[in-house]
């Protein structure tokens, strides 16, 4: 049964809509992520923002069903523009297609380079199999040359060396350049990077950071950064995505979010991170821990720890509400009455 | 599954009742304890493997327990002597034969169900024993290599390292063959010795030689368990003793040994808890083999080893209704301990934790 | 490069092992208050002078340490007697090991492939039947006692199907025996080598090509083969299957999906990474059968190298006692050695 | 020494030997001196590596250091035993990075708590009192004392940690990384409950992190640490605003700013390579492999630590006799 084309604007990579994420956990079925959609266009970042989890990681992997049991994907569509200009559904299409997406045309960095790369083998093997996983006839030699230049382009020292190199003989940093470089080993269309500096010193993460921002320039790519970071992502993203307890609440342009925050968890959560340029007196910290999202609150999800709180935040689940252009807040004090 | 576990509920607050008269308060200040024994009782009764092996043991402490109180016939008596008949009868199951014996009777005529009663005591006091006081012993040995470190743990390691190059049941042949002449001679002059270890054993005074024999694979035992907690220990100890937890405890102001019996022995106990468990049914195992080659006592004692290895020289023609039947109630003496210990394995794992603390909520609220 | 000064270091740190190993051993024999003498010569041949003769031979008037020492001095220099047998303690011995050697091969066959399979179908198939089946089966093999299985598989295969037989050591012709003795003398290292393993009747006759002959040693073998597969196969299986869903969920192997590898590269990464903990436990496994299963020797009625120590204990014979345990305590070291070099194979953040 | 200092610290070395090595050593702190004034707060700021975690340790004595002087409270501690070791950590306690393995997992938070009131044989009156009396100190209630540390959340957790630490009324709390494994939110609470403690009990704090931001908004001064070496020492605002060591440079260039205009106009100065390992450093400064602005002098001594400014230190070449 051949399914209707489905429509992408030209720019736009993916678009994903009202995705639902829940895993059915013996403590109860999770709802880690509930109604989300994003798009991302070409040559754009993209920044997920969001606390421990608030369901962005969870997000990212649905798009590419990384998600494992217990965890299941309940609804929604991710819409893909392939290299070839065909847009499908990741979702719905078969698990080679899948296969063939994954890792060519989408690639991923995870948090921990550490734990996502195999012990067992050389960086140089990790690309290679990257390589022939997507394209059958090609030699060992030309794929670890083709390893030697992608370490050399993502600023590697010696790269003829570190190739044939384990990840435990790598340091922190490298190991994340090494799996930056896997990413990029079949160019693809859009990278994900999965908070790719949390375990990375400052001055490290500030290379790395620059590393990719140049490295999309060059490629074209889409690319999604996940972080808790909010100084990250004021160096490198164009838009934002701000996600609370498996929704987003806020999304905008950068200086949207940044100077003109709607949602009174953005705004807090600004006002909690201490800004080395400015004199602070008292940081603003937000009562309350994260709700569980096995029962999560009535109404809003913030409500809880919300100093502005109404009635009908503990009612009512607030839709996202234009602020301004582009800018979307999903708040009932901006309901226009 | 239900009922035991509001059988062990209503152990565990009659227990906390108790403490409640001594000291009031005390349920107040322990609710996360109790909530803790109740998470433990209903991981526990859920698990089928443990509960059955939990049953296993249980009948098996009690057989052992009254076993030589109840066993019919005096197990130095040979019957043979008055029916020759009587050497190796078959099994006399009821509808096709009536009467006496029912599974039939050993080399000497004498019942094996009545046999095996003793045999209960014998394998179940030698096999706790063992692990009692093997793993203690390994315990603080693998503890203070741990924590030291540096050159004690060089030469405690190295000792244990010369246990473990011997093969176990050699090292104990060796020792079981060694020392039965010596416990012997203190048997023989000491009497309140002599009266413990037979009471303990469920057998005769006069059999001091044969208690000789089962004290020496005792030692023997015992001299051969520990290096295997030793090991474990230390290996865990040396993790647990870089948590910030320790470092905070110094600050706290507790002792070396207080920290390690207070803070670094109990975080290192679940493993140690479930080798034991499997121990116990190893060392039945093992003693079992001993007294099979020989080694352990002799006539007229009735070992279960020992007896599968006598009716072993008329295998399979006359002597296969013994064999099976006490190799029957080893292996349920041995499968016992290890279904409770890979139940226990499962219980104390903190990956499964969660989800039965939520199933233990949600069966509450039912 | 580090791997020879591995080497060289775990052979420095367990020379004390050996020593202690060597040292415990005599001092038990040495307090057996008992005349070893006596026992080794028999009631009928005894007397004065033959006894004599035999407690200046092994220095039994001398204090125990230049006793040890002496006893030592003749292990390392290959001379020591078996004063029961009157000859080469080590000529015995190495007839023996064969045997054991033989017997632990055959043994390991079934263990593994009884284990790997079922450890790894257990774990594709998490909490199924075949699941529970397997850890049923680990249970009933680690509470079955070793002899009662054995008089059943003896039951069952010997007394009704006949498809063993339970006396002698199926050897290779005299011919190859003398061939294999000779290469040596041909060919300078490698000869040694090959006529080393060719004492081992089963390699021997491999070597000559006398299939016949591997064959009746299988069929005079696979019976306690089978037994001790099957009573430390199911244990085998578990620990492949926790190691394996151990590596399955691991995060490299959500990463080697996320790049779109193929299954098979998949499980590639799963497989090999699991292989470590199962390979210590293959490996001190067969460092147990190989230091001789004295129940299964005794049962099925196998002169290996189990039955000669425990012949030895029985009749006080210390020089056989002390040879037996140096050998066993070497087999102990080199089978963790060999698990160790094992390890740095699979696993390259281990290096020496 | 000033009475206003409650902790001096003298040329603090610790040197690990590297294991199966007879040669190497870890020069995990190589010569570190300092000093912080009663209720004040020093921050420490550094990559991994660079010896941080272990001058907290040291300082403490957790770690026995190899050579310099450690002098609390006019009393010299270095070599301090038995009963005068448990005086010091009386008065000097630490909070560590994570609540969640610094709380012995099979305690209660009373017997927790208890432990330093029993062992230092505090006067407490009524335990359970004084204990609800203390939990409030740090916001928390009755109801959380005999609940075990899974039972809290990450951030009630480091309460109970800070609670312990101060329970023993001492002059000088270590606080290593105490934030870094909290949620955003989580660390602002966590960071005005330190701010608001202080003040009540006039603490002096050394507050470890390699979080810049976060060092710079706690404590008045600051240290840069490379390499088990303090490379710039001041108050915090003047190190940050006019770095003088070139490292410090680049480390406070790379902090991500929350604002999107400064940080898009900052300009850009990133370090070459990543932090060597402290196993046989190299010769001279240790930064000057890496430096830009590096000198002979540099590859051959060891600049001192030098007062460049009204008491702002840092030990570069470039700096020497202007």
């Amino acid at each position: 049964m051949e399914s209707q084309p489905m429509y992408l604007p030209e720019d736009v990579i993916l678009k994903v809509e009202n995705l639902d994420v829940k895993f059915y956990t013996y403590a109860g079925v999770v709802h880690a992520v509930s109604n989300v959609s994003f798009y991302v266009k070409e040559g754009e970042t993209v920044a997920l923002v969001g606390e421990t989890g608030c369901g962005k990681s969870v997000t990212t992997r649905a798009v590419t069903r990384l998600i494992e049991s217990p965890g299941r994907i309940e609804g929604g569509s991710a819409l893909f523009r392939r290299r070839s200009g065909k847009v499908v559904d990741l979702l719905k299409i078969g698990d080679e297609e899948l296969r063939e997406i994954r890792g060519n045309e989408i690639a991923y960095v995870f948090q921990d380079p550490t734990s996502s790369l195999d012990p067992l083998y050389t960086i140089g093997y990790h690309i290679h199999e990257t390589i022939v996983a997507h394209k059958s006839k090609i030699s060992k030699k030309q794929t670890f040359k083709q390893a030697v230049s992608l370490l050399k382009q993502v600023l590697i020292p010696s790269p003829e060396i570190r190739v044939k190199n384990y990840p435990h003989e790598l340091s922190g940093g490298m190991r994340q350049r090494s799996v930056i470089a896997i990413g990029l080993s079949n160019n693809p269309r859009l990278f994900i990077a999965d908070e790719p500096t949390t375990n990375l010193d400052v001055t490290v993460q500030a290379q790395i950071l620059d590393l990719l921002k140049s490295l999309q320039e060059n490629y074209k790519m889409g690319l999604i950064l996940i972080t808790h970071n909010l100084g990250i992502v004021a160096e490198v993203a164009n838009r934002v995505y701000v996600m609370y307890a498996g929704k987003i609440v806020e999304e905008g342009y950068l200086e949207q979010i940044f100077y003109n925050p709607s949602h009174p968890y953005t705004k807090l959560l600004l006002r909690a991170v201490p800004d080395p340029t400015k004199k602070i007196e008292k940081l603003e910290s937000i009562h309350g821990t994260v709700p569980s999202l096995i029962n999560p609150p009535p109404g809003c999800r913030f409500q809880p720890r919300c100093p502005f709180a109404m009635e009908k935040c503990l009612i009512k689940e607030p839709p996202l509400i234009e602020v301004e252009n582009q800018h979307r807040s999903a708040c009932w004090l901006l309901e226009r009455t | 599954m239900e009922t035991i576990f509001r059988l062990l509920r209503s152990i565990i607050w009659s227990y906390a009742k108790l403490r409640e008269k001594i000291s009031p308060g005390w349920i107040q200040k322990n609710s996360s304890r109790i909530k803790e024994w109740e998470l433990m009782a209903y991981a526990y009764s859920r698990s089928l493997i443990g509960v059955i092996g939990g049953v296993i043991v249980l009948a098996v402490f009690i057989l052992a327990v009254i076993g030589p109180l109840l066993a019919w016939e005096p197990y130095w008596e040979y019957k043979i002597v008055y029916d020759e008949s009587l050497r190796y009868r078959g099994p006399c199951l009821p509808p096709s034969c009536t009467g006496y014996p029912l599974l039939g009777t050993d080399e000497w005529g004498r019942d094996i169900i009545a046999m095996s009663l003793y045999g209960f005591r014998i394998s179940f006091v030698i096999s706790i024993v063992v692990v009692l006081l093997g793993a203690p012993l390994g315990i603080i040995l693998g503890l203070i290599a741990g924590y030291k470190g540096g050159v004690v743990d060089e030469i405690i390691m190295r000792i244990t390292d010369i246990f473990l190059a011997f093969p176990g049941l050699v090292l104990a042949i060796a020792f079981a063959s060694v020392l039965p002449q010596r416990i012997r001679g203190f048997l023989e002059v000491n009497n309140i010795a002599r009266a413990f270890f037979s009471g303990l054993f469920g057998l005769r005074q006069e059999e001091y030689g044969q208690l000789a024999a089962l004290l020496s694979i005792w030692i023997a035992m015992v001299i051969v368990w520990w290096p295997g907690y030793a090991r474990i220990v230390r290996g865990s100890v040396l993790s647990v003793r870089e948590m910030p937890f320790v470092e905070a405890a110094k600050l706290s102001g507790l002792s070396t040994w207080s920290i390690l019996f207070k803070h670094i022995l109990p975080n290192v106990l679940s493993p140690v808890l479930v080798m034991m468990t499997f121990d116990i049914a190893t060392a039945t195992l093992f003693a079992a083999s001993l007294s099979f080659l020989g080694l352990g006592p002799q006539e007229p004692v009735p070992e279960l080893g020992f007896m599968i290895s006598k009716a072993g020289g008329y295998f399979p023609e006359r002597s296969s209704h013994v064999v099976i039947y006490l190799g029957f109630i080893l292996l349920m003496m041995a499968l016992g301990w290890n279904l409770l210990g890979d139940a226990l394995r499962d219980i104390l794992d903190p990956r499964t934790r969660r989800a039965i603390e939520y199933r233990l909520e949600k069966e509450k609220k039912k | 490069m580090g791997l020879a000064s591995f080497i060289a270091r775990r052979i420095l740190t367990f020379i004390p092992t050996l020593i202690g190993v060597l040292l415990i051993t005599y001092l038990i024999a040495y307090a057996i208050p008992a005349d070893p003498v006596r026992a080794w010569v028999g009631e009928k041949l005894m007397n004065p002078e033959t006894l004599e003769q035999i407690k200046t031979k092994y220095k039994f008037n001398a204090p125990w340490y230049e006793q040890f020492m002496f006893l030592i001095q003749q292990l390392l220099t290959g001379q020591l007697e078996d004063p029961v047998r009157h000859r080469n303690v080590f000529t015995e011995l190495t007839s023996r090991f064969a045997v054991t050697v033989e017997l632990a091969i055959v043994g390991f066959m079934f263990l593994v492939i009884i284990g790997l399979p079922l450890g790894i179908i257990a774990a594709i198939k998490k909490d199924s039947p075949v699941d529970f089946a397997v850890r049923v089966l680990a249970l009933l093999g680690s509470s079955l006692p070793s002899f009662v299985l054995y008089y059943f598989l003896i039951l069952v295969l010997f007394v009704h199907t006949r498809t063993t037989y339970l006396a002698g050591i199926p050897m290779p012709s005299g011919k190859c025996i003398s061939d294999l003795a000779a290469l040596p003398q041909s060919v300078p290292v490698l000869g040694n080598v090959a006529s080393a393993i060719g004492s081992v009747p089963m390699f021997g006759a491999m070597m000559c090509g006398e299939w016949s002959v591997v064959a009746d040693t299988f069929k005079r073998l696979y019976l306690p083969g089978l037994a001790l597969g099957l009573l430390n196969g199911g244990f085998i299986a578990r620990i492949v299957r926790n190691s394996l869903l151990d590596s399955l969920s691991a995060e490299f192997i959500l990463y080697a999906k996320a790049r779109g590898l193929r299954k098979l590269s998949v499980w590639k990464h799963a497989l090999r990474n699991a292989m470590v903990p199962v390979v210590t436990v293959l490996g001190l496994n067969f460092g147990g059968l190989l230091s001789g299963a004295i129940i299964a020797e005794t049962v099925f009625n196998i002169p290996g190298l189990g039955r000669y120590m425990y012949d030895a204990i029985m009749r006080l014979n210390f020089p056989v006692i002390i040879a037996c345990t140096f050998l066993i305590a070497v087999i102990y070291i080199v089978v963790n050695l060999v698990v160790d070099i094992l390890y740095a194979v699979i696993d390259p953040r281990i290096r020496y | 020494m000033s009475s206003n200092e409650i902790l001096k610290v003298l040329d603090l070395k610790k040197h690990f030997r590297v294991r199966g090595s007879l040669t190497k050593k870890v020069k995990a702190v190589d010569g570190v001196t300092f000093s912080i004034e009663v209720g004040e707060t020093l921050g420490v700021v550094g990559e991994s590596g660079c010896g941080k975690t272990t001058l907290g340790r040291l300082v403490l004595r957790l770690i026995e250091p190899t050579s310099g002087r450690i002098i609390f409270d006019n009393k010299d501690v270095t070599k301090a035993k038995g009963r005068d070791l448990r005086e010091y950590w009386r008065n000097a306690q630490m909070v560590f990075q994570d609540p969640h393995t610094s709380l012995d997992p099979r305690m209660t938070i009373a017997s927790i708590l208890l432990e330093p009131i029993r062992y230092y044989n505090l006067k407490v009156g009524d335990e359970e009192e004084f204990l609800v009396k203390q939990m409030e100190l740090v916001g928390l209630g009755r109801e959380h004392l005999y609940r075990y540390p899974h039972e809290l959340s990450g951030g009630q957790k480091q309460r109970v940690a800070i609670l312990r630490a101060i329970i023993t009324k001492p002059k000088f709390v270590v606080l290593d990384e105490p934030t870094s494994s909290l949620d955003v939110s989580v660390q602002a609470q966590i960071l005005e409950l330190l701010k608001d403690l202080q003040r009540k009990f006039n603490l002096a704090y050394m507050f470890i992190s390699h979080d810049i931001s976060v060092v710079k908004y706690m404590s008045r001064r600051m240290a840069v640490m490379y390499l088990g070496k303090i490379v710039e020492l001041g108050a915090s605002d003047d190190v940050f605003e006019k770095p003088y060591h070139p490292y410090s440079k680049f480390l406070l260039a790379a902090v991500p700013i929350p604002d999107p205009k400064i940080a898009r106009s900052k300009t850009k100065v990133l370090i070459k390579g990543e932090p060597p390992s402290p196993i046989n450093p190299p010769a001279g400064c240790r930064f000057h492999p890496r430096c830009p602005y590096a000198i002979e002098i540099c590859r051959k001594q060891e600049p001192p630590l030098l007062e460049i400014e009204n008491k702002h230190y840092a030990a570069c070449w470039l700096y020497h006799k202007k």
